[in-house]
């Protein structure tokens, strides 16, 4: 009975603390992917200068830009609707949030634990990655808000190709998981996490298994379709400047621009610790280090070492993610949709249908 | 609200009922008042977006019921998928910003008078059934397990399964064959 | 150390990765397979479509030839290892060694899943005593045959490997009501691999002539219509045969027997545009029908009898330790040796086989020669119990399954002398030389009949593969009298490899082919002091007569073909080197493969310690699922006079061509020779020149002559019968109907239907008013109606 | 906690959603309205099963969640052909089958 309701297993006294980590997790990591990766990386990859300005090498640029959008007025179109076009920001925000409630950061380490069943790290049953793609699909209802209540047919033409675009590659990226999934053989994020440390690889177990190395071909899926479900570049068709000037954030501004601005970042950083814990071994370090050290994976230092073992993995992989965005060019938007369709969903489905197969045989 | 529900949790020597008494108190407020409103409003985006948060109360519903698995399938068909489509319908069709003061058929009161009706009907009979009753009650119950609801869907309701898949596929060429425009 | 020792072979279990997960082999041609078929028309350019079917299939030689490695490692490791071990059984005697053979079993079933242990284990208490019986050296009532270890001291001391069986639970039925092997009521249908040494062998020939013809089409289907086609049977074929070689069931065992068929149709009409091309075809595919029925009867009959399964370990097991009814074996052996007789070639319907090289010839090397006809030997060896228990012919120690394949032999090897079409000669030759397999099967000598299987892949592969090579020089002909002639000359590889080939089909020392059939002429025990199981002189005599033959057409192709004036119009040169070089692989194989089994006794020490190899690799172990089987010794008078028989056959063929070559350089035949003077001699001729009458008989006999009286028959019941009755029916129903209109039908029935139709319509008035066309207003009708309803239910309830 | 609560609110849904169903011009909002009355159906469906302590009911309500889209999905192709053919989707207008 305590694990059903996610939200009533926690000490009352614990809520203020769980409520200030999951706005960390959402805020710290969208802001360092800010700084490092569009204020810095971008620059010197495109060979251009950077904001240099605010603070030693531009250090305070972040905090300029948040305090010059919040001190711009929040202007509402005319004709729009005016509660819709305020909600808007929330709902794309709520979905990040809801994502980020139940990363694994620990073996005790998370805000929320959707696992039911035993919990004695080897039988997980649970509806984790589950829950993360549902809760992932909501933030496309956000973006139709904004679309629609914006009042402009700019934003409303991005808004139904954002929306487009969301449901397409939602696909894609719930079938690749399901390679991880099948492999894992539970849904729950703290199972694949357990069963990527205690996997070997023809036998030797020092790596564990990152699923990576199996299920690479999800991977990659998993990494494009989160490129498209972030619009970022080359899928960046719904906010395209050039035609359709900012597409569903058109007529956004001040403060409720910056939420959509935070809420792009940090679902990227949550897709990224995502990836992590289903990809990567989550948590954990490889089983060799932990040797090395003489502690286990169920020991209380990785409630510790956890958060930033993967801090460093969601690094990685938003790196990776960015890298991707400010290097190719933009499909079109028939492109994009035939890519989806004829090309990941296919592939993901053959990569469902040989990880069943491997499965069962070995 | 959640803390609170905890709050009471505790107090009450994490007795079950009061807690999810109080919780699906709210959540039943919310969902008849959204439901009531989605199908008053003179906004059809807004009514839709009622429809979302009776949507969500249902999956918190559920989650209180212990039916985790249909809550997240709940998130993700009816709001990730259906809501979208249903907003997508309503923009290619008719996404007028403002009230508007046709929606309702203007001889309401058959309507009103049906459902009441019904709700008469259904309430007593469902009060006369269970109401207050001991067997009524819902105590101690477990979370029914992901794996057990896989398990039962490939083993016992298989054929429903395959029909249900077999439907999907048939809607989904039906879809296709309505609307293309040719 | 001796009868008890061998009689009771040790075993062990060999363990490896490998072994487990052989079905990677097929699966990667099936993926191959599914690659082309899907991919290989927009593949970059699709006359480079073989670059998918190549890698595929070298990884799965690769895969092959490792898990044979490892196989022929573990065994020669636990010779060393086991010496000790097995000395220490025999002090103790036969009790012992009974006892560790049954906890060998009962662990290798429990690991494995597949057998049902308690039926198992149950019964070896039993078996136990037979092999006891089997011990002394005699010949028991059911048949089962006694060997004498002791004196040849082959199998002594040597540890036999047991098969690694790997099961998937492929689908469970509900229950067929009585008891079933699996115990329980429920009957569970496994997919799964057997890992052991003759499936490994197959795996072995198959990927590697595969491998070799895949090369070797690279040129020689080069722009070919249906390029994509080609190697997408290919794969599928490869994938289908190793499919089956590795089946665990027989239900499996079926579906890759069925899909190596469908392969071998579709690619024997691979030029079906041409008439004769899809003849072949559809003739092989309904010859193979008819075979395919008699398998799945007699799976059917093994199904049941041995208690509802499928399991092939289980149906030799139960066969060995009389699990079976000796009637149940009978039945079951006799029908599906009709499969063998049609997949396998053996006389009378080996028919469709020579038809059947319409098909490319790289397709003939791997499917017409060397993979997909030994299927029906392969599944002999692979269900020996039953064909061997089945058709021991009652009363008497001889086997049926001898006489066909002898029979085979000497018909098969006759036909090939009057063929003008080199690879006809060939196919006859695959017929006569698949006479030998199951010959040698017959008489009780599994091991020479596998390697009479082994060696022949390779040299008839080559010599298909040469005789492709030839009719790629000679303008896409095979007619050896017309086209052909003094290539010696012009194609030196060629002429080397196809003599390399021959010498190794005829037999000659130390070729590949003289140790095979060697090994089977002794296994027939008809010549004196070879210590054999049976005695079958005059399947010995057969034998012979079968080896002077091959030596004789060998001789004919070869002079024809390579000595003499050229007599085509081209200019023949040898192949480019993606052709040459798997001629020579396979021509260099042919040489050596006979040495993998040489017998121990010669050569001196050499022998003792590196004869017979491939019978220790091959032959399965224990007597637990498996009849206890003999080898002859080896005996150099016999391999004297098989020789000699050849050689006098071959050099009496020789000198008639040569003198004919004297009188006229471009002759083929004489027109004046035996035939126009004697009478017998031109009967004979006619016979052999018609296929001794057989496909007049299979179409004018039973085919027409059922086609014609039953048409007959059929239109004289249908006119007298039939219709009779159809005729009565109606005259009888005209006069009722006469009655029934003028008093019933105008009267009482549309006297009604009139009023019930101004009823329909006077009240459709009347409730037109409420069909408003709105939906709100009948939803609103129903949901009332609905509440009404409900209310009225919880009212009267 | 009782079996009834959750009853009662799904008659409630149940009681809205026909409502909208007989109210409603809009062709989008009857779809809307049918919805809740899947749902509300479907609170039924799994308050059964946890009573009952059966998996069946949730397993049924994810059947009706399918059939619930795959409704949706031919329900809004209907009133796209509507609207195309008519530009309009009020479903009072759509009366051709009157007797």
């Amino acid at each position: 009975m305590q694990s059903q309701v996610l939200a009533l297993n926690v000490g009352w006294a614990e809520w203020p603390l769980k409520t200030l980590g999951v706005l960390g997790v959402v805020l710290l990591p969208a802001g360092t992917t800010v700084y490092l990766y569009l204020f810095k990386m971008v620059s010197f990859m495109q060979s251009r200068l950077g904001p240099m300005e605010a603070g030693p090498y531009g250090s305070m640029q972040l905090l300029a830009e948040v305090g010059k959008n919040l001190q711009k007025e929040d202007i509402f179109p005319a004709k729009a609707d005016r509660t819709v076009f305020a909600m808007a920001p929330y709902v794309v925000l709520t979905s990040t949030f809801l994502l980020a409630l139940i990363v694994p950061f620990g073996p005790e380490a998370g805000f929320a634990s959707l696992d039911t069943g035993n919990f004695d790290a080897t039988t997980f049953d649970g509806v984790g990655v589950f829950y993360a793609m549902a809760v992932t699909s909501i933030s496309v209802v956000g973006i139709l808000m904004a679309g629609w209540a914006s009042a402009s047919k700019y934003s409303l033409m991005g808004g139904l190709r954002a929306a487009g675009q969301l449901i397409a590659y939602e696909l894609p990226l719930i079938l690749a998981v399901v390679g991880v999934v099948i492999q894992a053989g539970t849904l729950s994020l703290q199972g694949i996490v357990y069963s990527q440390i205690n996997g070997e690889i023809f036998g030797f177990g020092g790596l564990g298994l990152p699923y990576i190395l199996t299920q690479f071909v999800g991977f990659f899926i998993f990494m494009i379709a989160v490129q498209a479900e972030l619009t970022q570049a080359p899928f960046d068709m719904p906010i395209a400047e050039s035609e359709l000037v900012s597409g569903y954030l058109t007529e956004y501004s001040g403060f409720r621009f910056l939420m959509f601005f935070i809420g792009e970042f940090a679902t990227a950083a949550v897709f990224g610790f995502l990836g992590s814990v289903l990809f990567l071994g989550g948590w954990a370090v490889p089983p060799f280090v932990m040797d090395i050290f003489g502690i286990d994976e169920f020991s209380n230092w990785f409630n510790f070492i956890g958060p930033a073992v993967m801090a460093t993995k969601m690094l990685i992989l938003t790196f990776i993610i960015y890298w991707i965005r400010f290097t190719y060019p933009r499909f079109r938007e028939d492109q994009l949709q035939k890519f989806a369709w004829k090309v990941l969903i296919p592939i993901s489905l053959v990569n469902i249908a040989i990880t069943g197969v491997l499965k069962v045989a070995f | 609200m959640l803390a609170s529900v905890s709050l009471f949790a505790q107090a009450t020597g994490n007795s079950w009922d009061l807690p999810a008494n109080i919780a699906f108190g709210i959540i039943s407020v919310i969902a008849i008042g959204a439901a009531l409103r989605m199908v008053t409003t003179n906004n059809v985006v807004h009514s839709a977006l009622y429809l979302l948060i009776v949507l969500a109360s249902v999956a918190a519903v559920y989650i209180l019921l212990g039916a985790e698995f249909a809550a997240a399938t709940q998130v993700l068909v009816y709001i990730g998928a259906i809501l979208v489509l249903l907003l997508f319908g309503v923009m290619l069709t008719r996404a007028r910003l403002g009230g508007d003061e046709d929606l309702n058929y203007e001889q309401r009161w058959i309507g009103l008078g049906v459902s009441v009706l019904l709700f008469v009907v259904m309430t007593y009979s469902i009060w006369e059934q269970y109401g207050t009753k001991d067997e009524a009650r819902l105590v101690g119950y477990e979370p029914q397990r992901t794996a057990e609801v896989a398990d039962s869907i490939f083993s016992t309701y298989i054929v429903p399964f395959e029909a249900v898949s077999v439907l999907l596929l048939a809607a989904l060429i039906g879809a296709v064959v309505v609307a293309r425009r040719d | 150390m001796s009868i008890f020792a061998a009689a009771a072979a040790e075993t062990f279990q060999p363990s490896d990765w490998l072994f487990e997960n052989v079905w990677i082999v097929p699966a990667i041609m099936a993926a191959s397979f599914l690659y082309i078929l899907f991919f290989g028309k927009t593949f970059p350019g699709k006359d480079r479509v073989h670059y998918v079917g190549l890698a595929a299939i070298t990884v799965a030689l690769g895969f092959s030839l490792a898990t044979a490695f490892m196989w022929v490692t573990q065994y020669e490791d636990n010779q060393s290892h086991g010496s000790e071990a097995s000395s220490a059984f025999v002090g103790e005697g036969i009790v012992s060694t009974v006892e560790a053979d049954e906890k060998e079993e009962s662990s290798g079933a429990s690991g494995q899943g597949c057998l049902a242990e308690d039926n198992r284990v149950g019964s070896l208490q039993a078996a136990g005593e037979d092999e006891y019986a089997l011990g002394t050296g005699l010949l028991t009532d059911s048949g089962e045959l006694a060997v004498e270890a002791g004196e040849d001291g082959k199998g002594e001391g040597h540890i036999k490997a047991k098969s690694v069986v790997r099961c998937l639970e492929w689908f469970s039925t509900g229950s067929f009501g009585g008891d079933t092997a699996q115990g329980s009521d429920n009957l569970t249908f496994n997919i799964g691999t057997i890992a052991d040494g003759q499936s490994i062998m197959m795996l072995v020939v198959v990927t590697f002539i595969s491998f070799l013809v895949h090369l070797y089409s690279t040129e020689y289907v080069k722009g070919d219509r249906r390029y994509v086609h080609y190697y997408a049977f290919l794969s599928l074929f490869t994938a289908s045969m190793l499919f089956m070689v590795l089946s665990s069931s027989t239900l499996q065992l079926i579906v890759g027997w069925e899909l190596v068929g469908v392969c071998s149709f579709g690619l024997i009409g691979h030029w079906w545009e041409e008439k004769p091309n899809s003849d072949a075809a559809l003739k092989a595919f309904l010859t193979n029908r008819v075979g395919d029925i008699g398998l799945l009867v007699g799976m059917i009959v093994l199904f049941f009898g041995a208690g509802q399964t499928f399991d092939i370990e289980t149906i030799n097991y139960l066969a060995v330790h009389d699990g079976l009814s000796q009637t149940t074996m009978t039945v079951a052996a006799l029908c599906l040796m009709t499969a063998v007789m049609s997949k396998s070639g053996q006389f009378i319907l080996h028919t469709w086989l020579p038809d059947a090289m319409a098909g490319p010839t790289p397709v003939s090397a791997l499917i017409h020669a060397a993979t997909m006809v030994v299927a029906g030997v392969y599944m002999i060896g692979r269900l020996y119990p039953v064909f061997w228990f089945g058709l021991t012919i009652p009363g008497s120690s001889l086997n049926a399954l001898a006489f066909v394949g002898a029979l085979t032999v000497v018909g098969g090897g006759a036909l090939a002398f009057v063929q003008n079409d080199v690879k006809k000669v060939l196919a006859y030759s695959t017929v006569s030389q698949l006479g030998y397999m199951v010959l040698a099967l017959g008489v009780g000598a599994w091991t020479a009949g596998m390697f009479h299987l082994f060696t022949h892949a390779f040299f008839k592969a080559c010599l298909f593969l040469g005789a492709g090579a030839l009719s790629h020089a000679c303008h896409h002909s095979f007619d050896m009298k017309a086209e052909m002639g003094g290539l010696r000359k012009r194609m030196p590889v060629t002429f080397a490899t196809f003599m390399v080939g021959t010498l190794a089909l005829v037999g000659v020392f130390p070729f590949a082919g003289f140790w095979s059939k060697d090994e089977i002429l002794v296994g027939t025990g008809g010549f004196p002091s070879t210590n054999a199981n049976g005695n079958y002189t005059l399947l010995l005599i057969m034998g012979l007569i079968g080896a002077a033959m091959t030596a004789g057409y060998m001789t004919r192709v070869i002079w024809l073909v390579f000595f003499g004036e050229y007599r085509g119009h081209v200019d023949p040169h040898d192949p480019p080197a993606v052709m040459k070089y798997p001629l020579i692989a396979l021509a260099g194989l042919s040489v050596i493969t006979g040495f993998l089994n040489f017998p121990s006794d010669w050569f001196g020490g050499l022998g003792t310690r590196y004869g017979l190899k491939f019978e220790q690799w091959v032959e399965p172990g224990g007597g637990s699922t498996f009849p206890v089987i003999g080898h002859g010794d080896s005996n150099l008078a016999l391999a004297v006079i098989a020789s000699l028989v050849g050689i006098g056959s071959a050099a009496f063929v020789w000198n008639y061509y040569q003198k004919l070559y004297a009188k006229d350089p471009n002759a083929t035949e004489v027109t004046d020779g035996l035939r126009s003077r004697n009478k017998a001699a031109a009967g004979g001729y006619a016979l052999l020149e018609n296929k001794y009458y057989l496909d007049h008989l299979y179409e004018g006999a039973i085919a027409d002559g059922t086609k014609g009286p039953l048409a007959r028959a059929a239109y004289w019941f249908n006119q007298n019968v039939l219709d009779e009755i159809v005729n009565t029916a109606g005259r009888t129903s005209t006069v009722l109907g006469r009655f029934i209109y003028r008093f019933i039908d105008q009267g009482a029935i549309d006297g009604s239907v009139n009023l019930s139709g101004r009823g329909a319509s006077e009240s459709g008035g009347l409730l037109r008013k409420v069909q408003s066309g709105r939906i709100r207003q009948y939803a609103s009708l129903m949901f009332g109606a609905a509440t009404v309803l409900a209310a009225v239910f919880i009212v009267a309830i | 906690m009782y079996l009834t609560q959750y009853l009662l609110l799904a008659a409630v849904l149940f009681c809205i959603g026909v409502y909208g169903v007989l109210t409603r011009r809009n062709g989008v909002l009857v779809l809307m309205s049918i919805e809740l009355i899947l749902n509300a159906v479907n609170i039924n469906m799994v308050a059964f099963g946890t009573y009952n302590a059966d998996v069946g009911g949730q397993v049924f309500a994810l059947f009706i969640i399918a059939v619930a889209a795959a409704e949706v999905g031919v329900g809004l192709a209907i009133v796209l052909l509507i609207y195309r053919n008519r530009r309009s989707i009020d479903v009072s207008d759509a009366s051709l089958m009157r007797g």
